[in-house]
């Protein structure tokens, strides 16, 4: 089916165009009100697309748009086209409702802010490239948005350019997102010269990708490998997740929009669109696997020390972000899609929050500084302990759903195993420790800013705390569109997504794991409660430490002061990198341009000139000037010469 | 008319000096003018060439073919295909950008200035529409005169170093591209009993594969020198550094392309069998090139010799895709050298434009530049974006083709050569955080006037050619696309030639090679 | 034999005043000697049937160049220190020398190179009108019209160019203000 | 009459005493009419020639020469105009400003 789907990118490109043409010399509300526009405008032409999808039959459930070709080059060819799938639909649907949200939010929030349209013109270029990456048809458009995402994020997280952390910061995600770039820069060229296209439509189809890849055979092995390589740049895992909690430095609509719900669930969007590939190279699946539970609670292990409210979000983002690629990593691609939809509204809701809190504490960030804002700011307050709820994964809330889904997976399917399962169920228990001390040290106990800040301090304007309300909604409901089979729900959200997971069904083993879910219902019930309980337990260990028994956390904190350190410094895995790949490459750079071509190449140069010179100079004072001797000279020469005619000649 | 067309637009450039020449040295403006409109003239005659030019017929086009030096057999042949157009279209569209840039910048000796740079057009185009070796070779030395003047008058400090250093690299390699070409003329009197420099008659002449080797890595060195390949680059960053902005943009822009035009009309297309044995050093040394550019221009003061070093990394690319020998490699090797010229164009603009302003290019004295010129800082952004390679911004096309095609050819190298596109990342955004992030601290960039109409006019049209090629290819890649297929259909036959005389263990070419040696003394 | 008696007495005239040209120290006399010097050769060029050019050497020579000359001595106002001392005997003997080897060799390449019995002979006879106005301008304007127009050029060059030299520098003193 | 002998050893006399001139002379105005001398004895040499061979070209070519030697001797003289204007002397032994 046709339709003109450039029209869901389309508006946020107008926005973006017209805010930046026309910068300064827009007003405030001119200039919020076109990027807001623009961006309910893309969800309104997204929701008018979903339903179109809806009702096309299970199987047809594709709209395509080809709008010009892009580079023609020979056998290579790569359209500028779209392509809106269930699994598309849904990620437009999630990146221009979280979007459109955070875009009113922000107008209270960046309201006093020097560079107000400059933000938003970096924000609609922002969704506009978001957009372009969900909706490409194709591998090379995808990476076009995949570039762009990651431009806008280094635009917006240096968005404070003067304060050199925040230029640094940018840098640094920019770089690191490079780093991924190449990998799927690699990955894309072995999956076109193997297929022969980029299309998905050709690429990852079974049939195609069968004929020309052997399952678990090196080239698909690498091809995966790669474009993992590159996820993990953008979705922040191990290795590559040092930029994420840097990004920080932007403005908090930002790291709520892309460094929480949209931008860095890309790499998990990826994986899942490419699922065919993935399910055929059972290697790649296992590094997916163990990366994403390590970087899960490796970033959640961090999280537990930080005092930076957005720190302690970010790294649970990593930690989240580590999830749903345990998720995919188990072949279990919806689940990681689902709960990378709950995780868009909970910690979006959670950014936004704690954007409001330091708002209102006047930029204050360390939680030492704050407490006892519940009174203060209850709108904020409610709102925030509703994500902090559904991201612990209390049942009935969104976050319980989709966690436990994974959990469950991780489990159960052929590809996951009890460690998995294990490792994940600890850092839920984590996850739910440092979400509480948080909520328990910013909105409980004694108010422990200076006078100024709590004379000031006040619940935000309603611009901002009406979106806190939506997300809250959605972070209650949004996992009722997936309630799992065991609990009385037949997984509606699993079974729209099936016809993009073309892998899944495609492989064998992938049936048998879905069968073995089904037959286990009475084990999954039994974890699921563990794990409840388990949550319950840390809740009110960091309700022990932080609001009944204050004094234990620091005699805690005394008592492994070492490994506190090692916590609270992030493993020093920064300094270990600049250490171990910066500096060498610096101090390398410093030697090749010193040594070896000013040294070498130019003093081999420069001594064959001076080596010339001083015979030259040698020479010198035959060159006496006088005019009478040059003819003398002259004309013995042209006797030497009718000599030597006249003898040899 | 149509036929005349190329002959019109390299030597449009020259009219401009003789109108010049009636013009008073003290009339400023009056110089300025006439040589903008002149440059700007020949820019509609290019774009009217471009219009005509057929797209889908292979071969070359607008071809004139007329006796010159008749004795030697040397003609006055010129055509062009679709790589030529594009370098010719570069060359027009840059040359009369660098005449409103110079605008301001240059003071003294104004007139001489303007005729150098309008010789220099007349000599680069030249250079792409020769189709007689003898007349390349004649363009190819014409244009070194004007451009040592460029750097050598109104350059920086160390400008006759730079000038001289500049000159010698050159005239060492077309000294042996010279030799290499008599050669082939006296080669072909013995094959043919014809005297001639023709190119197109040289494509098919047989050229045992000894005498292949020595000829091809004589001419290679003299491109490779103005390419510059790793490790003969050592002149672009000094030249780079002295010359005046025009001269930079130039030169970038446009002469470092008629090196590697030299290898993609020369090299590849009458050796192709030596071009196949010399893939794994060409290739390799464009690695080295691509990274060690990268590398060393992380740690440059200078922001010109970053850009200067930025350029070597980027040839790099061009080499690597050439060598790829596949379509993909070769098209985003073309697009990426008009890609490079466009960007690496703009930014010495930009450099100047601030050098103008600050008389300082260290990196270290400027800082927050951002906020008091937030025009200038969008163009540099946007400018620094596209030599990085950033989607839907010209160098990302270029790179990924080249990229592309190399990883056909070759796994390894792809793997290698991708590794710039990490750290031109690394060394442009470490660059433009120091200069246009970060807080003032220098008092004199507060109060910096931000981009004035002229400036704007120079940078736009780049900026527009930087996205048209980034989002809309397609018009470039489709006229380059028979040209390529012909030089690739010559490599292919090449291929097919070495594989059959692996099979044969005759020794066809030492009996050729003998032949030869005896033509040759006939020759002279 | 008239013919070998005016030769020889051209001849001399002609060595003769070239040397006493070279060997004066006031250019005046030099000038005069030049000029008689080359009224003598006038009167070779006659005997070798180039009536035409003959006359066109006196013409230009004695008539433009030479009063030329004389017209920058008039103007440069020489005095003796102007022309400098005597130079060293070892070193005017050394250069004598080598003008003498000069000599030798020329004369041993014509009789080497050229044919000799065309040359120690009388030339053949000519036709009349050889070296006339005529035959000459014939020539002149249609085989060699181009270097003939090339020669105006040459000669348009020079003119610029002495006007350029040796007029004040006026555009220098312009700069520096 | 004359062989053409005569003429031609006349004409190398002529053009020794030239060369004489220019490299025994200090003064640049005897210089320069050494070299107005050497030229016509070239000029004579190819009168001689010409009329050896029967060819009236040779005149055509001492015309050429004639104009030769007199554009010559317009720049020379004005370059020697320039110099004792900047230097008050004709001696040639005075300019070696290049030995420095």
């Amino acid at each position: 089916m046709e339709q003109p789907l450039y029209l869901i990118p389309l508006f946020p490109l107008i926005g973006f165009l017209l805010n930046g043409l026309l910068l300064g010399r827009l007003g405030k509300k001119t200039i919020s009100f076109i990027a807001c526009t623009s961006v309910g405008l893309s969800f309104l032409f997204g929701l008018k697309f979903f339903f179109d999808l809806l009702s096309l039959p299970d199987t047809a459930r594709i709209i395509e748009n080809v709008f010009f070709t892009w580079i023609p080059a020979g056998q290579f060819h790569v359209n500028v086209a779209f392509l809106l799938d269930p699994l598309s639909a849904v990620m437009v649907l999630v990146v221009s409702g979280v979007s459109f949200i955070i875009h009113i939010y922000s107008i209270g929030y960046m309201h006093d802010d020097a560079g107000y349209g400059r933000y938003f013109t970096y924000l609609n270029l922002f969704v506009f490239s978001m957009l372009m990456l969900v909706l490409a048809d194709n591998y090379l458009l995808m990476f076009v948005g995949w570039e762009g995402v990651g431009l806008c994020s280094y635009l917006l997280i240096g968005f404070w350019f003067e304060k050199k952390s925040a230029s640094d910061a940018g840098k640094k995600a920019f770089i690191v997102n490079r780093i991924g770039d190449f990998g799927f820069l690699l990955g894309m060229f072995i999956i076109f010269w193997q297929t022969g296209s980029l299309d998905f439509k050709t690429a990852l189809d079974p049939a195609v990708a069968h004929s020309v890849f052997a399952v678990g055979g090196g080239m698909i092995t690498a091809a995966t490998l790669l474009m993992f390589l590159g996820a993990t740049g953008k979705s922040a895992q191990i290795p590559l997740y040092v930029w994420l909690p840097d990004a920080m430095e932007g403005p908090t609509p930002v790291s709520a929009l892309i460094h929480a719900a949209t931008m860095v669930t890309a790499g998990v969007y990826m994986i899942a669109r490419s699922n065919v590939l993935y399910m055929m190279a059972p290697a790649t699946m296992a590094v997916v696997a163990i990366v994403g539970v390590a970087t899960a609670i490796f970033a959640g292990s961090i999280a537990l020390a930080q005092n930076d409210i957005k720190r302690v979000l970010a790294y649970s983002t990593v930690s989240q972000l580590g999830y749903m690629f345990t998720a995919c990593g188990v072949a279990a691609f919806s689940a990681g899609i689902f709960h990378l939809m709950t995780h868009a509204f909970f910690k979006a809701l959670l950014f936004l929050g704690s954007g409001s809190v330091i708002h209102a504490m006047a930029g204050q960030q360390d939680m030492r500084y704050m407490g006892g804002l519940k009174k203060r700011m209850p709108i904020t307050f409610w709102t925030f302990l509703i994500a902090t709820l559904a991201i612990t994964g209390i049942p009935g809330l969104s976050g319980f759903f989709s966690k436990d889904e994974i959990l469950w997976k991780s489990f159960s399917s052929d590809y996951g195993s009890i460690w998995i399962w294990l490792i994940g169920l600890i850092t839920a228990g984590m996850t739910a420790f440092y979400m509480f001390r948080l909520v328990f040290l910013t909105f409980y106990g004694e108010e422990r800013m200076d006078s100024h800040t709590r004379e000031h301090l006040h619940e935000s304007p309603k611009v901002m705390t009406v979106p806190l309300s939506i997300l809250a909604v959605l972070s209650v409901i949004g996992g009722y569109v997936g309630i799992p089979h065991i609990l009385g729900g037949d997984n509606r959200f699993e079974k729209f997504l099936e016809p993009v997971m073309k892998g899944v069904h495609h492989s064998v083993e992938g049936e048998h794991a879905l069968a073995s879910a089904a037959h286990n219902g009475s084990t999954e019930l039994i974890l699921m409660v563990g794990s409840v309980v388990l949550v319950a337990v840390f809740i009110y260990l960091a309700y022990h430490f932080y609001i009944k028994n204050i004094a234990a956390a620091g005699k805690l904190r005394q008592r492994f002061s070492g490994l506190h350190k090692i916590i609270y410094g992030k493993y020093f895995v920064d300094e270990l990198y600049n250490a171990v790949i910066v500096q060498p490459l610096v101090v390398g750079s410093k030697f090749l341009w010193k040594i070896f071509d000013v040294l070498i190449i130019d003093g081999f140069i420069n001594g064959m000139a001076v080596i010339i010179g001083d015979m030259s100079t040698g020479l010198r004072p035959a060159q006496s000037g006088i005019l009478r001797t040059y003819t003398t000279i002259f004309l013995v020469g042209v006797i030497v010469i009718l000599g030597i005619v006249l003898i040899f000649g | 008319m149509e036929n005349q067309i190329l002959t019109l637009v390299t030597f449009f450039p020259l009219m401009g000096i003789i109108l010049l020449l009636f013009v008073p040295k003290t009339r400023h403006d009056t110089i300025k003018a006439v040589s903008f409109i002149v440059a700007f003239i020949n820019l509609l005659w290019s774009i009217w060439m471009y219009a005509m030019f057929d797209p889908v017929a292979s071969g070359m086009q607008f071809e004139v073919n007329i006796p010159w030096v008749s004795g030697f057999g040397i003609h006055y042949h010129l055509g062009i295909d679709g790589i030529s157009l594009l370098l010719i279209m570069l060359t027009t569209i840059l040359s009369t950008i660098v005449m409103i840039s110079s605008w301001n910048a240059i003071k003294t000796g104004v007139k001489g200035y303007f005729i150098s740079m309008l010789l220099l057009e007349t000599g680069m185009i030249g250079v792409f529409v020769s189709l007689d070796l003898f007349l390349f070779y004649v363009f190819w030395e014409a244009m070194l005169i004007p451009m040592y003047f460029i750097i050598g008058v109104w350059g920086g400090p160390r400008k006759i170093y730079a000038a001289i250093k500049f000159v010698l690299f050159t005239m060492f390699g077309s000294l042996l591209m010279l030799v290499a070409l008599l050669y082939l003329f006296f080669m072909y009197h013995g094959y043919t009993g014809e005297y001639t420099f023709d190119m197109l008659k040289m494509y098919e002449m047989p050229i045992p594969l000894g005498a292949q080797t020595y000829i091809f890595l004589a001419f290679a060195l003299a491109f490779a020198i103005k390419v510059p390949i790793w490790p003969f680059h050592t002149w672009l960053p000094d030249a780079h550094v002295e010359a005046p902005t025009a001269g930079s943009v130039i030169l970038a822009g446009v002469l470092l392309k008629m090196g590697t035009y030299g290898f993609i009309r020369i090299c590849l297309p009458m050796f192709p069998e030596a071009t196949l044995q010399f893939v794994p050093l060409i290739s390799i040394l464009a690695i080295i090139g691509i990274i060690y550019g990268a590398l060393v221009a992380m740690v440059q003061r200078d922001v010109k010799s970053l850009v200067a070093f930025s350029s070597v990394s980027h040839l790099g690319f061009v080499m690597l895709g050439m060598f790829a020998l596949n379509l993909q490699g070769m098209e985003g090797s073309v697009i990426q050298m008009i890609n490079h010229g466009i960007s690496t164009g703009a930014l010495f603009l930009i450099v100047g434009m601030i050098y103008e302003r600050r008389h300082t290019r260290m990196i270290a004295d400027f800082g927050g530049l951002s906020k008091s010129m937030p025009v200038f800082s969008t163009f540099f952004m946007i400018v620094t974006l596209s030599s990085i390679g950033l989607p839907f911004t010209n160098g990302f096309v270029g790179e990924f083709l080249i990229l592309l095609g190399t990883f056909a050819s070759n796994k390894v190298y792809a793997v290698l050569g991708a590794t710039g596109v990490i750290l031109a990342a690394c060394y442009m955004l470490w660059m433009l955080q120091r200069v246009i992030f970060g807080k003032i601290t220098k008092p004199e960039n507060e109060n910096l006037k931000d981009l004035d109409g002229r400036e704007k006019l120079v940078l736009i049209p780049l900026v527009i050619l930087i996205f048209w090629i980034g989002i809309y290819p397609k018009p470039f890649l489709r006229r380059m696309e028979p040209a390529v297929n012909d030089i690739l259909s010559r490599v292919e036959q090449a291929k097919v030639k070495l594989a059959e005389m692996e099979n044969k263990t005759d020794p066809v070419v030492y009996e050729d090679d003998r032949q030869l040696g005896t033509v040759e003394i006939e020759g002279e | 034999m008239l013919d070998l008696i005016i030769f020889y007495f051209a001849a001399v005239i002609a060595v003769g005043a070239a040397v006493m040209m070279i060997m004066q120290r006031n250019p005046v006399a030099s000038v005069l000697y030049l000029v008689v010097s080359l009224v003598a050769q006038a009167i070779l060029y006659v005997q070798l049937n180039a009536l035409f050019v003959g006359a066109l050497l006196i013409i230009i020579y004695t008539g433009a160049i030479l009063v030329l000359f004389l017209f920058v001595i008039m103007l440069l106002n020489l005095r003796g220190e102007h022309f400098g001392g005597k130079q060293s005997r070892m070193g005017r003997a050394s250069k004598i020398a080598i003008t003498v080897i000069l000599f030798a060799e020329m004369v041993a390449i014509f009789k080497q190179v050229a044919i000799p019995e065309r040359i120690g002979t009388q030339a053949a006879a000519v036709a009349e009108d050889f070296g006339s106005v005529e035959m000459v301008a014939s020539h002149l304007f249609k085989e060699y019209l181009y270097p003939f127009e090339l020669t105006s050029i040459l000669l348009l060059v020079a003119i610029v160019g002495a006007v350029v030299l040796a007029k004040r520098d006026k555009t220098e003193k312009m700069e520096d203000a | 009459m004359i062989p053409i002998g005569h003429f031609l050893i006349l004409s190398a006399m002529l053009f020794a005493v030239g060369a004489a001139g220019v490299i025994i002379s200090r003064n640049l105005l005897i210089m320069l009419m050494s070299i107005e001398l050497m030229l016509n004895a070239a000029n004579l040499a190819i009168i001689a020639f010409s009329r050896m061979n029967n060819i009236v070209d040779g005149h055509v070519f001492v015309f050429i020469v004639f104009a030769v030697a007199a554009a010559e001797a317009a720049v020379g003289l004005a370059i020697i105009i320039m110099i004792f204007r900047n230097r008050e002397s004709i001696n040639a032994d005075n300019f070696s400003l290049l030995k420095r």
